[in-house]
């Protein structure tokens, strides 16, 4: 199977199910939809299982000038091209394998909703975009995915973009001011990136990824400020799209779009971009340290901002989106000290614990009747046994309890934190910590105690549509961390090895008593958090959050924002708006000006013959006159 | 004096074309004691239509007569056809509109004739005497025909015409007194003989007259400060009046003024430099004066100061290749002139004002004249692929490569303020507009005739600009403008 | 075949109205389809090649036309939008017989632009289109046409006129007998001379790129026209500075645009930014299209002033396909103004009664603010990209602007087809019938010529890179 | 022959000259105006004798008798039209001709 298949398969079911919306009736649409993600998920795996050492390279047909490496200097142009190696193939399987679960549960999520077809068409859409991100084998071309998963990501969001059942006029503001924020701010960053591509092509000739990675000798000769900009202004772009700091308030209101939106794109997948982007880009930050850190520090920092602004938020999804926030900070912080396997590693485990959380408040929400908000919950355990049972892994794998997935990944990036930054390991502590309380307060708020909310509602466990893919990700989220089991715990660094054929994997030497001893404490940590949230969940004060509206209000930074920036763009467009009338009345003034004399002629124009003859001999003895003083004075 | 008796060069070939409409116009005078008035209108068309024959059957001839006091060398003939065509797009108009507009005399077009007759001699003159001759002779009739209308604006316009140009003449005339002074002589090849190297003993004297002559023509063909006449006689006089004066009148004087400073000037100092200056006034005085009218008539009489300027550009270009782009422009001139003034004159219910707001919504209700109304005007604002747009870029190009750069860039925006003025009528038109129609309803077909006499010849030469150009090109003919 | 291609708008113009009424929109519509095939058959043959007469031999003006390369995409891409305006106005107006003249009138005006390779024959061209232009706001516009009218006269006129004295000035100075590209080309003019010159040629560019300040006719221009778009699709189209500067300013001037270039570049860069950020308090969607072209033109102008090879490709491909997509959105908007009587951008809901007419208009709103994979993204890209070779901060500052188009096009896009329809408001009826070519047409294009962008390269590349080697290698 | 220097002609001429031009300017009745034209034309006359007899020519002294019959011509239809207008208005002073201004 070419690699282009793997994009084509899921565009072809956005294109049949956009423009046929109204063939298919029922829940059609969905299973066709989903049906093209397994399809996709099989070439994925064909795939998978066909690699070798020497990536995949297929390229398809001419796209852009001149940025190319040709022959003889000349510049060559660019051509779509497809490049699979095995830091791609991990991610077209996470993207196939769980957007396929996410779409067979949207199926059931759904299923009530007007625009159900149009649905899966953009979640076919987004994820033929995300594979096409991945894929690349440019960055132009990765740009495409990069802006593809944003507009997808900005329709999905406003996919109720006139609120509920296309009637409630507050909640379609809301959501669609949640998509535009999505897509503007990403357009920031993607700005970094274009500068980025910009600087790259004007240093090295080409966007060709493999032509640059290719490049040692150039690379190894180039300036050192060069690269550290360049990777500078990719980190612009990973930032936005990542939602890292400071770019990095758009990600929880994208919380506005329907659950499993939310699962896969601000989950599981697109925000995972970034961190794909400096993994793939690791020829580039291997050469610059600097700019490196300013990458492991942005993930620190954001890391601790989304802990922070999790404690005490109330809606059940957005206290997963700052947890989102916050685990894509650990993977930033992962990539910046160039452990780009033990980033991806926490990629994939993110995927399948952060989807299954977000797709069990799904159910939680879809059984409440779109009720979000935390304090209106609690003891939904007996009810529904099935998803409280998935949750509860969710939340031991967030918070890195061991056995589960989030463990291993998690401990991975503390141990290169350990040995390489010991500020960063300590926020990365800290924010283990955190995490374990919040997850914590978020299973206890929801599952355990009584029931706050209406009790003329009957929440009960999704049908089977809807609870297999969370069984599924329930299990992956169980044994996922297996991938990738350290040495010092007897595992073989399964995952390690396989991308080390692709990516550079940085051996950090620690002793193994010293990385039991960052393991018991990392577990420590998390046992500590969890315990805290069930010692508040017993005394019942779980419903306030620490830090107030402090954490509530994510740290005031989107109010920050929308005066400074927000505002401040629309006081300057409207005084543009001014000014460009000013230059039409300048433009206008001068001309009225230089007619202004016309009303002299008119004035001149009196009407008496006397005056004209006047005009004609004034004329004439000033031109004779004129002359004639001239003769006198030089001659002529 | 015992210089024998030497018979004078009468050749009457050369003499032909102004002979036949001298005789058109004695016949008008004569027969229009038995003849009504539209017979009298047709023979005058006929002679016109013969004196343009015989023109060209003299082309290329380059004959002279009376020892070069009259040349009809092929600058001659192609302004006097110029001459012919308009004053017979003139005739065509009066001939249904002379009686609406209290003008169907046979007088009017006996004076007509006359008027042409002396046009046509400035164009064929060899030397200054004859010109004055014609110029006067142009002038008189026009006098008379500005004034004929019984109505107190015609009368008005007619005073003023009369007095301001009779003022005009005599500077004209000390001018030539004064170039005769320093010269000697008074024919064009002998005042530029006299002139060149200047070795004249008076050059004060020389420049002097030729100042004067200049500010006498000036007030001829309108160039400010000039002009002022103008707006008051072309809004004043008979829309036909006002179609004659500004065409015929104004091309007859430029082939004065191309004669005399082309052709016997070219090599005396100081007028280039003034004329330079009357541009500028003129172009500034023209655009600006046009640009706050309401009345189509004064606004097409401050057009035709403005073109004064884009045409005196020409005048300042080198002879080979200012003549034929004056030529070239004031046939086309010519044309839109007339075409425009001729669908005013088809559409106007009283002579006195045809104003800007009685355009509003033409286009539904009289189309084909609105569209011709159109054409012309933006030929007049120099869009292509008009004639108006070559005739520009003529006058610009010959300004431009005698080193007049600054001049056609002011020139250029003058232009623009002119394009203003043209537009806003022309568009006016084809706005919708529910009042009813304010136009004269009736028969009209010969001042139709003019109107697509003008229409067909500012598209064909704007776009085949050659036909005409083509003809006058040649440098050779522009460089004896003096005679040989 | 090239003057068939050429003129035979003009010819059915004049034509239609000896066809009877009820015919007149297929009569043109067939006019409109029959070039559109004349353009396509010449793709296929690989362009028409040069074609010269003289024309007033006296003053060296000469009949030089050719249609290949750059030209015949612009031409292609004209005819294409004249076609689809053509089918738009024959559905829109009532009796359109006078609007369907004008369009095919000024259709010839355009492809004339394009395919002349004599100056002179370049101005009567762009004089020629003017006036249709004039007309159709004329006889369509809005209550305050007058003023709107006359600006955008007087701006192009007081450009072109300059222009004209520069085209004057390249001959005499350079000596070449005549004003054919060709023998311009071989009689360079040099120096300071040539500045001044450029100078001149660029007033009327910069009116008609547009550049800031020259651009102040262009949102009145758009407001006053016709509420259907057809007249605003014809307007866009005639934005043809840039092309202008491309096919006459680099080859006639090159000193002087390298020497000028950082200000230029600069006026270029300030102008995509300043439109865009402007667009982004307008509530007209007409007056926003308007600002968001003349960002897009900022862009165009900031790839052809850089002198860059792939920011001009870029500039190119931009210049052609931006008319598709702003044109289609014009038509957009007046679909929209057909359904709820009202070009603002308040008016909310319209996704929630006419999804396809919101979608097929969002995809050309991507398609505007340069999403990759479509159309727009190549020549933007390629634009800053080189650009930025040139001058990073500058690219920096026109990048800018892309944030911008986000901010605005989808602010506006929000409040009128999403949140919620007010109640009581009119129910927008969805696309019907020749709609869906409409809209769908253009959509079609920028998706194509965004993915497999081949075809329209190997019309631009060749020649731009051909003359940048001319240029001694590129710059 | 003692003769008087040909550029005492030539000043009286334009003295005379001006002199028609302050009545032109000053003068507010029609005929008065005209008569100063009329003043300036033999300004005129007197040059172009005064130059004729300088140059021993004859063409100059020829251009007179023209420019006396065009002033003739002039005189007949000046008087003419202010005969029409004087008929109409019972005026001749021009300042009451200001109807057609702007």
């Amino acid at each position: 199977m070419a690699l282009y298949w793997l994009p084509l398969l899921p565009l072809i079911g956005f294109l049949l199910l956009i423009v046929g919306g109204r063939w298919f009736s029922g829940t059609s649409g969905g299973w066709l939809g989903s049906g093209f993600i397994g399809a996709a998920f099989v070439v994925a795996l064909v795939r998978f299982f066909g690699l070798s050492d020497v990536p995949a390279h297929e390229t398809l047909w001419t796209w852009l000038p001149n940025m190319a490496l040709g022959t003889g200097g000349v510049s060559a142009n660019l051509n779509v091209g497809f490049y699979l190696d095995q830091l791609s193939s991990v991610m077209t399987l996470v993207i196939t394998g769980v957007g396929f679960l996410i779409h067979v549960y949207s199926i059931s999520y759904m299923r009530e909703d007007a625009r159900f077809t149009r649905f899966f068409a953009l979640l076919n859409f987004f994820v033929a975009m995300m594979l096409i991100l991945v894929l690349a084998d440019s960055y132009p071309l990765m740009f495409v995915g990069w802006e593809g998963v944003g507009m997808a990501s900005y329709l999905l969001i406003g996919f109720w973009f006139a609120g509920h059942k296309d009637h409630n006029a507050a909640d379609g503001v809301n959501n669609s001011n949640a998509a535009r924020k999505a897509f503007i701010m990403n357009r920031i960053g993607d700005l970094g990136f274009m500068l980025g591509m910009f600087l790259i092509y004007k240093v090295f000739g080409t966007l060709v990824i493999p032509e640059l990675a290719g490049q040692e000798g150039t690379l190894a000769v180039t300036s050192r400020p060069l690269i550290e900009l360049i990777c500078l202004f990719l980190l612009v772009g990973a930032v936005g799209k990542s939602g890292q700091l400071p770019l990095t308030t758009w990600l929880p209101d994208a919380m506005a779009g329907p659950t499993p939106v939310s699962a896969l794109i601000h989950a599981a997948t697109m925000v995972t971009a970034g961190v794909y982007l400096i993994a793939r880009s690791n020829f580039f930050y291997d050469l610059a340290p600097g700019a490196s850190m300013w990458v492991a520090w942005a993930g620190g920092l954001t890391a601790l901002y989304g802990a922070l602004s999790a404690l005490n938020q109330t809606d059940i999804k957005k206290i997963l989106a700052y947890s989102t926030v916050s685990q894509l900070g650990y993977m930033f912080l992962a990539v910046g000290l160039h452990s780009y396997t033990a980033a991806i590693f926490h990629l994939v485990t993110h995927a399948f614990f952060k989807a299954l959380l977000f797709l069990a408040a799904g159910a939680v929400i879809h059984a409440l009747h779109e009720e979000q908000d935390v304090r209106k919950m609690g003891g939904l355990a007996k009810s529904m046994p099935f998803t409280h049972i998935v949750s509860l892994i969710g939340v031991l794998a967030i918070s890195g309890i061991p056995i589960f997935a989030g463990f291993f990944s998690k401990d991975g990036i503390l141990a290169s934190a350990f040995a390489q930054n010991i500020p960063l390991y300590l926020i990365g502590l800290f924010v283990a910590f955190l995490t374990a309380f919040y997850m914590g307060r978020w299973y206890f708020l929801v599952w355990r105690g009584e029931y706050r909310g209406d009790t003329k509602l009957h929440p009960h466990d999704g049908d089977a549509v809807l609870s297999a893919p969370l069984g599924i990700l329930a299990a992956l989220a169980t044994v996922g961390g297996f991938l990738n089991v350290p040495s010092f715990l007897g595992g073989g660094h399964v995952l390690d090895n396989f991308l080390g054929r692709a990516i550079p994997v940085h051996e950090h030497e620690i002793l193994a008593s010293t990385e039991w001893l960052a393991t018991l404490i990392a577990v420590a940590v998390a046992l500590a958090g969890l315990g805290w949230a069930f010692y508040e969940h017993r005394r019942r004060a779980l419903q306030v959050g620490p830090l107030g509206q402090f954490s509530f209000q994510a740290l005031y930074l989107d109010r920050l924002y929308t005066a400074v920036v927000g505002n401040g763009s629309k006081v300057i467009s409207r005084g543009l708006d001014t000014v460009d009338n000013g230059v039409d009345g300048a433009m206008n003034g001068i001309v009225s000006n230089v007619g202004a004399p016309g009303w002299l002629v008119t004035i001149w124009q009196s009407g008496f013959v006397r005056a004209y003859a006047l005009s004609m001999l004034l004329g004439t003895a000033l031109i004779v006159g004129y002359w004639a003083l001239k003769a006198i004075g030089g001659g002529l | 004096m015992n210089t024998p008796l030497i018979l004078p060069d009468v050749a009457l070939a050369p003499l032909l074309p102004i002979a036949i409409t001298l005789l058109g116009a004695i016949a008008a005078t004569l027969l229009g004691f038995f003849l009504p008035r539209r017979a009298i209108t047709l023979i005058s068309m006929v002679s016109l239509v013969l004196s343009g024959v015989s023109m060209v059957t003299l082309w290329n001839g380059g004959l002279t007569s009376f020892g070069g006091s009259l040349q009809a060398d092929n600058v001659a003939l192609s302004i006097g056809l110029i001459i012919l065509l308009g004053s017979l797009m003139t005739l065509l108009v009066t001939y249904d509109s002379a009686a609406r507009a209290k003008l169907a005399f046979p007088e009017f077009d006996a004076m007509l004739m006359y008027a042409v007759t002396g046009t046509l001699l400035i164009a064929f003159s060899g030397d200054l005497v004859t010109m004055l001759i014609g110029l006067e002779v142009m002038s008189l009739s026009g006098y008379v025909i500005a004034t004929l209308q019984d109505s107190r604006r015609a009368e008005e316009a007619g005073m003023k015409y009369f007095l301001l140009g009779a003022v005009g003449s005599a500077i004209l005339i000390y001018g030539i007194a004064l170039v005769y002074g320093a010269t000697g002589t008074l024919s064009y090849v002998g005042i530029r003989d006299a002139t060149a190297g200047l070795q004249v003993q008076n050059v004060g004297l020389l420049v002097v007259g030729a100042l004067l002559l200049l500010c006498g023509f000036g007030f001829k063909v309108a160039l400010a400060p000039f002009h002022q006449w103008t707006p008051d006689v072309y809004g004043g006089a008979p829309t036909s009046v006002g179609l004659f004066l500004s065409t015929v009148v104004k091309v007859a004087a430029f082939a004065g003024m191309l004669r005399v400073f082309g052709g016997a000037m070219q090599n005396v100092p100081a007028w280039a430099g003034v004329l330079q200056v009357l541009i500028v006034a003129t172009i500034v005085v023209g655009n600006l004066g046009a640009l706050f009218q309401t009345n189509f008539k004064r606004l097409m009489a401050y057009s035709a100061v403005a073109h004064t300027g884009f045409l005196a550009l020409a005048l300042l270009g080198n002879p080979a290749t200012g003549g034929p782009a004056l030529t070239y422009y004031l046939l086309v001139y010519t044309l839109m002139t007339a075409g425009t003034l001729a669908v005013v004159s088809a559409l106007q219910r009283t002579e006195a004002a045809f104003t800007l707001d009685d355009m509003r919504g033409l286009f539904y209700r009289h189309p084909a004249y609105a569209v011709a109304l159109a054409v012309c005007l933006g030929s007049l604002a120099g869009l292509p692929p008009f004639a108006g747009f070559m005739g520009k870029y003529l006058a610009f190009q010959a300004a431009f490569q005698a080193g007049y750069v600054g001049l056609t860039i002011i020139a250029a925006m003058g232009s623009v303020a002119a394009l203003i003025y043209y537009l806003r009528p022309a568009m006016l038109m084809f706005m919708p507009d529910r009042t009813p129609a304010r136009e004269y309803p009736g028969e009209r077909t010969p001042t139709t005739a003019a109107v697509v006499i003008g229409v067909v010849g500012v598209t064909v030469l704007g776009i085949l600009p050659n036909l005409a150009y083509g003809l006058v090109a040649n440098p050779a003919i522009w460089t004896v403008l003096a005679g040989r | 075949m090239i003057h068939f291609f050429i003129f035979l708008p003009v010819l059915a113009s004049l034509l239609i109205f000896l066809v009877p009424v009820r015919w007149r929109e297929e009569f043109a519509g067939a006019a409109a389809g029959l070039t559109l095939a004349g353009g396509l058959w010449s793709w296929s043959v690989g362009g028409l090649s040069a074609y010269s007469i003289n024309w007033i031999p006296a003053l060296g003006v000469t009949y030089s036309v050719q249609m290949d390369g750059v030209s015949l995409l612009l031409g292609i891409v004209t005819a294409f939008m004249t076609l689809i305006a053509i089918i738009y106005a024959g559905k829109r107006i009532p009796n359109p017989g006078t609007m369907l003249s004008l369009i095919l009138m000024m259709e010839t005006g355009l492809l004339g632009i394009y395919a002349a390779r004599d100056l002179v024959l370049f101005y009567v061209f762009f004089e020629d289109a003017l006036i249709p232009a004039l007309l159709m706001l004329a006889i369509y516009g809005k209550a305050h046409r007058m003023a709107a009218l006359i600006k955008f006269a007087a701006y192009t006129l007081f450009g072109s006129l300059l222009m004209l004295i520069s085209i004057i000035g390249v001959k005499y100075y350079g000596g070449s007998p005549t004003f054919a590209l060709a023998d311009l080309q071989a009689h360079p003019v040099t120096g300071t001379v040539q500045t001044w010159l450029f100078l001149g040629f660029l007033a009327a560019m910069a009116v008609k790129l547009p550049l800031f300040p020259m651009h102040a006719w262009l949102p009145d221009f758009h407001a006053q026209n016709h509420d259907s778009g057809v007249a605003d699709v014809m307007g866009t189209l005639y934005k043809v500075g840039a092309y202008g500067l491309f096919r006459f300013g680099v080859i006639l001037f090159p000193d002087a645009m390298l020497e000028l270039r950082p200000i230029l570049m600069a006026l270029a860069a300030f102008t995509a930014l300043y439109a865009a950020w402007i667009a982004f308090s307008q509530t007209d969607w007409k007056r926003l299209l308007a600002y968001a072209g003349l960002s897009h033109m900022g862009l165009v102008g900031l790839g052809i002033f850089s002198m860059n090879e792939t920011a001009m490709i870029g500039a190119l491909f931009l210049l052609a396909f931006q008319n598709v997509y702003t044109g289609a959105l014009f038509l957009a908007a007046g679909m929209l103004q057909e359904r709820v009587g009202s070009l603002s951008t308040k008016v909310g809901g319209i996704m929630t009664q006419a999804g396809a007419l919101s979608g097929l208009t969002m995809t050309l709103w991507f398609a505007s603010i340069a999403v990759p994979g479509l159309a727009g993204f190549i020549g933007e890209f390629s634009i800053l990209l080189g650009a930025y070779q040139v001058s990073p901060w500058l690219a920096f500052l026109a990048g800018l602007s892309t944030i911008a188009a986000a901010a605005y096009a989808l602010t506006a896009y929000q409040t009128t087809y999403w949140q919620v329809r007010p109640a009581g408001a009119v129910l927008a009826h969805d696309l019907r019938d020749l709609d869906w070519l409409i809209l769908g047409a253009p959509v079609a294009v920028a998706i194509f010529f965004g993915i497999y962008s081949g075809p329209a390269l190997a019309l631009v590349q060749p020649v731009v890179r051909a003359w940048m080697n001319g240029l001694g290698g590129g710059v | 022959m003692e003769s008087v220097p040909t550029s005492y002609y030539i000043a009286l001429s334009g003295i005379l000259f001006a002199l028609g031009m302050i009545g032109v300017l000053t003068r507010r009745t029609a005929i008065m105006v005209f008569l100063s034209v009329e003043l300036m034309l033999n300004a005129a006359n007197l040059s172009l004798v005064a130059f004729a007899r300088a140059w021993g020519d004859l063409v100059g002294q020829t251009a007179v008798f023209i420019v006396m019959t065009l002033a003739a011509a002039e005189v007949a239809i000046g008087l003419a039209i202010i005969v029409a207008i004087f008929r109409k208005r019972e005026t001749t002073n021009v300042d009451d001709l200001a109807s057609l201004k702007g």
